[in-house]
């Protein structure tokens, strides 16, 4: 490292003192320059959990079946076709002829040890959920396997067209994930020629890419750096040495693209959900617990005009949300009661819960300090004031599964995984995280968890949500969205499941 | 009864300047100190006088006129400063704000200060082990990476101001007892405390009457920077996003809340990052002229 | 005040060296036209108490002023170079080689981070141009001379590991390095004990002899004073109020305020024991602002109304003194004429 | 015969003097087996070069030490039996420097009326009234009450400094270099007032100085101090008529008094002073004494008896070898 | 010398195991681990059994003696976040927060030094009154902002330098000058300070009484004696430097220890946080260390004793 950095020194001081170092736009030797905010903790997609991750894994590696990300019809991608051979075994025929990125041919052993090996509960799986809907694979003949899940599980395609990607057996026995992490070998588009952890990962086209639904990569090389800070990244896209920026607030974004013809900006819905948590089941160690009365609840609802910070501080394509999942998720019934911005009702019913003060609370959040500042400004307008509190992720999830957390605001992406269950089964189930504890939601959440029937899943989703809306046991907020942009040398759609697909990216 | 007569020409000599006369005159001869301790005084009345002299609610949102530019970047005066992320008044921000600096600074600097001065004068007087275990603790001290420890421990606590009082308060003792041990050291070894012992005082009399008064000069000196260090790192928490709580309006905050549009409405920045650096400015000049105007040989 | 003693040019020659120091309240006129001479290998001793200007007439001689001093003088004439007049380059020449000078505080005076040797060997090979060896041969032969034992092995040495009294006598080699033709010796003995005091100067005497140096010895010890000296200033408030050789000055002092501190020391001998000692009320006058007449006269029993104006100069070449009263009121106090 | 006023008993002092920066302590005996006597009204002169002890003697009897061996009795009492408080109304202390010892942010009210409040004897009317009057003893006006020591000139401060050492009357004064840092027209000033006080309140002075003639004119016994022991004690006639130890000679002999008719004397001491830690074997003082032989180096001196004091020598000592009689150096 | 050296070095084992216990326990308050690895999707249960598995529910003391016994044989455990083990993980980063401590302190000193030199020799005059406003604009000058500031300047409306990163030479300029504008003050006022009194001293007026020419007297005479304290100051702001470098380095996107240490805050990677902590301190501990022996060999004083 310091020998690289001394010679790349030396090589700047010879080349010259006058030049000032900075490279303009690098079309020209065909590598694509994109910036990372958060640093990638291991990039074996299995052990990591970021949005980062996730791209790398769709450009590295490649799942067995492919969600076509605008019309979300499955494809096969490593698998050809695939069948449920009972409600918890489903068989797959393989792709012949696809080549790992280090030579080794792919077949059912990858895939059973793959699947065998993430499965299991020890191997430590980062999201957990991701994997532990399977019991095993096994291998039928060299291109045929079965996986077999715990319990009937509906969204399995869901999940093996997104997280579960493929690894090559013998490579991964041997190097484990750290390794892996090290050195990425896959099957997918683009391979990994360089890995500094956490600074820098360098992708190259690869050329053997088999005939995925994915596409065959057109830019020839791709280099990621973590920048933390967005004024940086911005001041590198302004020098000529980023390409694409992603996730760019909207404030930026907005700036970015009033600058005319020198970036385009695109703006893109995510799966995220933002919303307030309220301790309805009473947890918490507030006396008396303004939260477990409905009124309260409603009032809370009522006080936020979510509106107002749709326009003016998300913008783009967020939208107001009043369900505890995402309008696009499979079962996400949208016709549940909303509560619209009226601060005088909810005075009133602050009033009739015996609070005509008000009262007051701890506030916390961990993320989108703005948002949250901006709610908890609304909620002191009506008379609940607010001890806001900003912790880190995993501060504010200690302190909420012991209950302790009152009120919160919290966001929930769901993974992109187009299913209800992805999130309101995550949080009213009476798991750590519920913080209502309402039986009956449980009981009807089991039901449609649980059906391979689509009808009996969304009539039981529907009951679950509609309750849980009249209930006000929650105050969801909005979708997130995500910006991006990119010099105007590079042409690029993003998608609604905030992924970047370097195989659909070009040169202009 | 007088055993010698009144010397009465030597006695012209006594007509001259009492300490705190050649105080007056050299505090009145030093500029840095005049402007440094004018523009804290100022900002100390603007802190108290906050709920008076600003023109809005510093926490009242108003998400349609979000960052509205400032008056001489061609806004209104309904604004003069203009307006934050959230629609709020930069310059009510910027008031109230001061209270919270100040508040931290002082604070901050008092615990502290309390801690290294009873620290810094105990190894000072009594020498010897204890001595050596204020000495031990100095350098553990100084081998703790401050900014690094701050923001661990801002991080588990969750920041709230007092939090933020307290973590700096508790780190920020150690140039009060590197400077207090050591003017205490110096004024232990004059005579006037040899004979306060001699005529049998006692140890919190010696170290109360006589020492303190001589040193409190020092001690002065050092609050100020330390207020100033205190407020500076009170910002770097804040900017580094572990500092005091939105929405309580500290500058630090502020700059760091204004960073992410840094590179397009630029006076989001300056603006609190300016008032910032004026402020320890100023308690820096104070503290260096208050230096100057009570170092006990700098007759110029 | 001026005397021919006899026809050879004196080595020094001072006429009306007046020292300014510009303060915020007003000009401190700290030295006030004093003259004397000194001739080879003669020993002159300025004495006076604190303030009286005698250490700032040393510096003024070797332009070793602080910037802010103003020095004038009609006469600045070391062995007929006009030192008022010389260039900063020529009295880099002078100080060190024909002018030496020794300080007051051995601990302080050598710097701590160099050795004996480095220091005793700089002056030498700034003014002569000798080899490192022969250098340091000289510095032994010298350290020998001020009677420092095993000299040699003592130039690897740090000032910190000798003891004041060695100190001071590394710093009278130093002087002694490129054989000056004038020593002034700030207070050389003040910082030591009595027993290393009596040694330093005894070495000093000896050594100003057998080398035929002239010396100023500055120094408030009027013992001191009556040992060493051939010629003696007694300076109060700036001015040289008398001077004379030593014999005349200790044995008829003139002026009332030598004959005020010959009375202020018990004499062991002279004075009964136990009983009171002579004073000198009051204290120095302020030499801020205009000083009119005799600046002693706020605390001269013998005051009289013309102390306010010009006060002549009385006596005989060598021994003169400034007085209004002829006889310096040696008759009020009943001493005979 | 009633009691000495003061009275040391084989006191010791030792201090443990790290070497250097880092090296191990060693002992240093700064006061080593002193014993001494003191009746009231006289005048014991304590003289030595610097670094002998004085001041350490100083620190033991004003209570600012504890003695690590012996004993000191004020009136029979001994100190360590006493509180520092009852001490502190019968031993009063003098230093050196007056600008050093009158506390800078004080004002002369202050400074002088302090021993009264620490002690809580009187009210604030009283007290001034005490304060007005010392002051008027030691010669300075009631005006400089509320005037600060920076203001004052040495001889000033000197005696703002003894009027606080008055105050409560005490029966001892330990003038430690009272009159060094000061100009010699004012040195008599305050020697005078000195001698004055002493006669008026009978008051009983241990003077610590190395100006011998100081000594011999205001001093009515004698001890000389050599690393940390007194070598010779005596009345001041005697001492200074006939000094036995040949160090008190050498002492005598660099007193310059102004008499141009005399050389520089040589005091005959070769060496400088020895350091404190290791001090030399035998007669400490064998490697500067002139008269130093063989035996000096090996064996310590005993204390002999003289007419009006002791000494420590071999040649005073008659069991000596190297004794000689009626010698006086 | 040797025994100064043996001294000094066990009570600066003895500082850094005071430290490293301190933070430990501060860390050990920080709340429950197991939570921070688990991740956002783990049940109660998977927390409890990721408890046991690191053993999080031991009391501390016995955490910490492991933790001590495991990092004195340079083994401080494995990143909750990276997986990667700690040791080799700082190894990476500390390149590139030593070469910014070292262009820091460097370019502080040069700055600083012949800045407070220049002072000193005219007191009161421009140089030293600019130099002067300098040092308290330094302290004043809070670091994130005037980074900012710079990135503003020279990284976009100037272009001058690139605004991010450490891939060139060019790219350590910026947060140099920030690190090291940090540092400046304080050495400044102390070199100005030293020379100021150590022109006043004695063996100075020794000097130029001796003949020695101004340029002598200054830079052989005054600088030797005067630089000694520097030493001293400026390795205590090398190892201050290095722990405040955080700023910095998340201003510039340096991946280096101090932005490490920062986002393993916020990650609540304890294992590396600890690490870093202690690795910090024993920076400045080795620093100071350094400085005392560089001070003993300058200082002839110290040096023979």
């Amino acid at each position: 490292m310091k020998a690289a950095y001394l010679k790349t020194t030396a090589l700047a001081l010879a080349m010259s003192v006058a030049t000032t170092g900075i490279a303009l736009a690098d079309k020209a030797n065909d590598t694509l320059r994109v910036a990372y905010t958060k640093e990638l903790e291991n990039v074996d997609s299995y052990f990591n959990s970021s949005r980062e991750g996730v791209v790398l894994q769709r450009a590295v590696w490649d799942g067995l079946i492919y969600r076509d990300p605008i019309t979300n019809e499955y494809k096969g991608n490593l698998a050809t076709s695939w069948e449920w051979i009972d409600d918890k075994t489903l068989e797959l025929k393989l792709r012949e002829g696809v080549t790992f990125h280090n030579g080794d041919a792919f077949d059912a052993d990858d895939v059973v040890a793959t699947v065998n090996f993430v499965a299991k509960e020890e191997s430590g799986v980062k999201t957990q959920r991701n994997v532990n809907w399977m019991e095993t694979a096994e291998k039928v003949d060299d291109y045929t396997v079965r996986i077999k899940t715990k319990e009937v599980f509906p969204a399995a395609i869901e999940f093996l067209s997104g997280p579960v990607s493929m690894y090559p057996a013998e490579y991964y026995a041997e190097v484990g994930p750290s390794g892996m992490g090290l050195k990425p070998v896959g099957t997918g588009p683009y391979k990994v020629v360089e890995v500094i952890p956490g600074q820098k990962f360098v992708l190259e086209k690869n050329e053997n890419y088999h005939d995925s639904p994915k596409g065959q990569p057109s830019i020839g090389k791709v280099e990621i750096r973590t920048i933390p800070d967005v004024n940086t990244q911005i001041a590198e896209l302004f020098s000529g040495s980023l390409d694409l920026i992603w996730q760019v607030p909207a404030d930026q974004a907005e700036k970015l693209a009033a600058m005319g013809d020198q970036f385009v900006v695109t703006n893109e819905s995510t799966m995220r959900v933002g919303y307030l948590s309220m301790d309805a089941a009473g947890r918490s160690s507030m006396d008396p617990n303004p939260f477990q009365d409905i009124k309260v609840r409603q009032a809370v609802n009522y006080a936020i005009d979510r509106n107002a910070l749709v326009d003016n501080l998300l913008k783009g394509k967020s939208k107001v949300v009043w369900t505890p999942c995402f309008p696009s998720q499979f079962g996400c019934d949208q016709n549940v009661t909303e509560y619209p911005y009226d601060p005088a009702k909810a005075k009133e019913l602050l009033a009739e819960a015996g609070y005509p003060d008000g009262f007051e609370t701890e506030f916390y959040a961990y993320r989108d300090r703005d948002y949250a500042e901006a709610i908890s400004s609304y909620l002191n307008a009506v008379g609940i004031k607010t001890d806001f509190k900003m912790l880190q992720y995993s501060a504010l999830r200690e302190l909420n599964m012991k209950g302790e957390v009152p009120l919160s605001f919290q966001t929930w992406g769901s993974y992109s995984i187009n299913d209800a269950s992805a999130m309101v089964s995550q949080f009213f189930k009476h798991g750590s995280l519920d913080t209502t504890r309402d039986d009956q939601v449980l009981e009807w959440l089991d039901v449609a968890d649980q059906s391979n029937d689509p009808a009996k899943r969304i009539e039981y989703y529907s009951k679950a949500l509609t309750r849980i809306a009249d209930e006000a046991y929650w105050a969801p907020m909005f979708s997130y969205n995500t910006n991006y942009v990119m010099n105007t040398d590079v042409e690029y759609t993003p998608t609604a499941d905030e992924v970047l697909r370097f195989t659909t990216m070009s040169w202009k | 009864m007088a055993l010698q007569e009144p010397i009465d020409p030597l006695l012209e000599e006594i007509s001259g300047p009492t300490p705190r006369q050649i105080l007056r005159k050299r505090v009145q001869g030093h500029m840095g100190l005049l402007f440094g301790a004018g523009v804290v005084l100022v900002l100390l009345v603007i802190a108290i006088l906050a709920p008076v002299l600003a023109p809005h609610d510093p926490y009242l949102q108003d998400l349609a006129n979000r960052m509205v530019k400032p008056v001489f970047m061609g806004g209104t005066w309904e604004h003069p400063l203009g307006t934050d992320h959230l629609g709020r008044d930069y310059l009510s921000r910027l008031i109230y704000g001061a209270r919270v600096s100040l508040l931290i600074g002082s604070v901050a600097a008092l615990i502290s200060g309390v801690i290294g001065t009873a620290m810094g004068v105990a190894a000072g007087y009594f020498g010897g082990r204890v001595d050596a275990v204020v000495t031990f603790l100095i350098n553990v001290r100084l081998a703790m990476p401050v900014v690094l420890v701050a923001l661990a421990v801002v991080a588990i606590l969750g920041g709230s101001l007092q939090v933020v009082i307290a973590v700096l308060g508790l780190l920020l003792w150690d140039r009060f007892a590197v400077v207090m041990r050591a003017s205490t050291l110096q004024v232990r070894r004059r005579e006037y405390v040899s004979a306060a012992q001699a005529i049998g005082a006692s140890t919190p009399r010696v170290i109360l009457s006589e020492i303190m008064p001589n040193i409190v000069n020092n001690l002065i000196v050092i609050v100020t920077l330390e207020m100033a260090h205190a407020i500076l790192l009170e910002a770097a928490l804040s900017f580094l996003g572990l500092g005091v709580q939105p929405p309580t309006p500290s500058w630090g905050l502020m700059v760091s809340e204004g960073k992410n549009m840094m590179l397009f409405e630029p006076w989001l920045v300056l603006i609190p990052g300016v008032v910032l650096f004026v402020l320890v400015l100023a308690i820096n000049l104070m503290g260096d002229g208050l230096r100057d105007v009570t170092a006990p040989d700098s007759r110029s | 005040m001026s005397h021919i003693q006899d026809t050879v040019k004196p080595l020094l020659s001072v006429r009306g060296l007046t020292l300014d120091i510009p303060l915020a309240s007003g000009t401190l006129h700290a030295v006030r036209g004093i003259d004397f001479d000194l001739h080879k290998g003669e020993t002159l001793c300025i004495v006076g108490e604190s303030g009286s200007g005698k250490s700032l007439t040393s510096l003024a001689v070797m332009g070793l002023l602080e910037k802010n001093i103003r020095r004038s003088a009609e006469q600045l004439n070391f062995d007929g170079i006009d030192l008022i007049g010389a260039s900063k380059r020529q009295m880099r020449g002078l100080r060190g080689d024909r002018i030496a000078m020794i300080f007051q505080e051995p601990m302080t005076s050598l710097n701590p981070a160099y050795t004996i040797g480095d220091q005793l060997v700089e002056a030498l090979r700034l003014h002569r141009k000798v080899s490192r060896e022969k250098a340091r041969e000289r510095a032994i032969e010298l350290l020998e001379k001020v009677g420092i034992t095993a000299a040699a092995s003592r130039l690897s040495q740090y000032p910190h590991q000798l003891s004041g009294g060695l100190r001071q006598r590394v710093v009278i080699a130093m002087a002694l390095m490129c054989e000056p033709e004038l020593i002034i010796a700030d207070e050389p003995t003040t910082a030591l004990d009595v027993t290393i005091q009596a040694q330093i100067l005894s070495l000093l005497v000896e050594l100003t002899k057998e080398m035929d140096v002239a010396m100023i010895l500055i120094t408030h010890d009027l013992g001191v004073v009556a040992r060493v000296a051939d010629k003696v200033g007694v300076m109060y408030a700036g001015e040289l109020v008398e001077t004379g050789p030593a014999t005349d000055v200790f044995g008829k002092p003139m002026h009332p305020y030598t004959r005020g501190l010959l009375h202020c020391i018990p004499q062991p001998g002279k004075t009964k024991r136990g009983e009171k000692l002579g004073t000198i009320p009051g204290i120095v006058p302020s030499l801020i602002g205009d000083v009119q007449g005799c600046a002693f006269r706020t605390r001269c029993p013998h005051v009289v109304e013309a102390c306010r104006g010009d006060i002549p100069e009385r006596g005989q070449p060598p021994h003169e003194f400034l007085c209004v009263h002829a006889d310096g009121a040696r008759a009020a106090e009943g001493e005979p004429a | 015969m009633s009691a000495p006023v003061l009275e040391l008993k084989n006191v010791a002092k030792t201090y443990r003097v790290k070497q250097g920066l880092f090296g191990k302590p060693k002992p240093l005996k700064a006061v080593n087996d002193v014993s001494l006597k003191l009746e009231r009204g006289e005048v014991l002169g304590l003289v030595g070069e610097s670094g002998c002890g004085k001041s350490t003697m100083a620190k033991i009897l004003l209570g600012l030490e504890a003695p690590t061996e012996g004993q000191v009795l004020v009136d029979g009492d001994a100190i360590g039996g006493q509180d520092r408080l009852a001490l502190a109304k019968r031993i009063q202390p003098i230093f050196q420097d007056p600008y050093s010892s009158l506390n800078p942010r004080k004002t002369i009210a202050d400074i002088v009326s302090l021993p009264l409040r620490v002690h809580s004897i009187g009210d604030a009317n009283s007290r001034e009234k005490a304060v007005r009057e010392t002051l008027e003893l030691v010669g300075l006006p009631a005006r400089v009450l509320n005037t600060y020591p920076s203001q004052m000139s040495g001889g000033q401060r000197q005696r703002v400094a003894i009027a606080r050492a008055l105050i409560m009357r005490p029966e001892i004064v330990i003038c430690d270099e009272p009159t060094s840092a000061l100009d010699v027209s004012v040195q008599s000033q305050i020697l005078n007032l000195l001698n004055d006080l002493r006669e008026e309140f009978g008051l009983t002075y241990l003077f610590i100085s190395h100006d011998l003639a100081v000594v011999e004119h205001l001093a009515t016994r004698v001890a000389v101090m050599y690393l940390g022991r007194i070598v010779e004690e005596a009345n001041v006639e005697e001492l200074f008529a006939t000094p036995r130890h040949p160090y008190s000679r050498a002492l005598l002999n660099s007193v310059l008094t102004p008499d141009p008719s005399q050389g520089v004397p040589d005091t005959q001491l070769g060496a400088a002073y020895p350091n404190p830690i290791a001090p030399p074997s035998g007669c400490h003082f064998h490697p500067r004494c002139p008269f130093a032989q063989d035996h000096c180096k090996i064996s310590t001196p005993r204390t002999v008896p003289t007419n009006s004091g002791h000494v420590e020598c071999h040649l005073q000592d008659p069991k000596s070898p190297m004794y000689r009689e009626n010698f006086s150096v | 010398m040797l025994p100064f050296i043996l001294k000094r070095l066990g009570l600066a084992g003895l500082v850094a195991f005071t430290v490293s216990f301190i933070s430990f326990s501060l860390l050990f308050l920080s709340g429950d681990p197991a939570a921070a690895l688990a991740g956002e999707t783990a049940s109660g249960e998977d927390i409890e059994a990721i408890r046991r598995l690191y053993g999080f529910d031991r009391p501390m003391l016995v955490q910490y003696g492991e933790w001590l016994f495991q990092a004195l044989r340079g083994n401080f455990g494995e990143s909750y976040y990276f997986k990667l083990p700690v040791s080799s993980l700082i190894a990476d980063r500390l390149s590139v927060t030593m070469t910014l401590g070292v262009c820091g302190i460097t370019f502080a000193l040069l700055t600083a030094v012949p800045l407070g030199v220049a002072a000193a020799i005219r007191p009161n005059s421009i140089i030293d009154r600019v130099a002067l406003f300098l040092s308290v604009a330094g302290q004043a000058m809070p670091s994130f902002w005037f980074g900012l500031i710079l990135i503003v300047l020279f990284g976009i409306k100037l272009r001058w330098l690139p605004p991010s990163g450490a891939s060139t030479w060019q790219h350590f300029i910026m947060p140099t000058i920030v690190l090291g504008y940090y540092a400046m003050p304080a050495i400044m006022r102390l070199t100005r300070a030293g020379m100021l009194e150590v022109l006043n001293s004695d063996y100075i007026r020794t000097a130029r009484a001796k003949g020695a020419g101004e340029g002598r007297v200054l830079f052989k005479h005054a600088l030797r004696n005067a630089i000694i304290p520097v030493v001293s100051l400026a390795a205590v702001q090398m190892g201050f430097m290095l722990g405040g470098s955080i700023v910095v380095e998340s201003i510039f996107a340096l991946h280096g220890a101090g932005y490490l240490a920062w986002e393993s805050i916020a990650r609540n990677d304890l294992p590396t946080v600890q690490a870093l902590i202690l690795i910090f301190s024993m920076f400045y501990i080795i620093f100071t260390f350094l400085a005392d022996v560089l001070n003993a060999w300058l200082d002839p004083r110290m040096r023979s004793s």
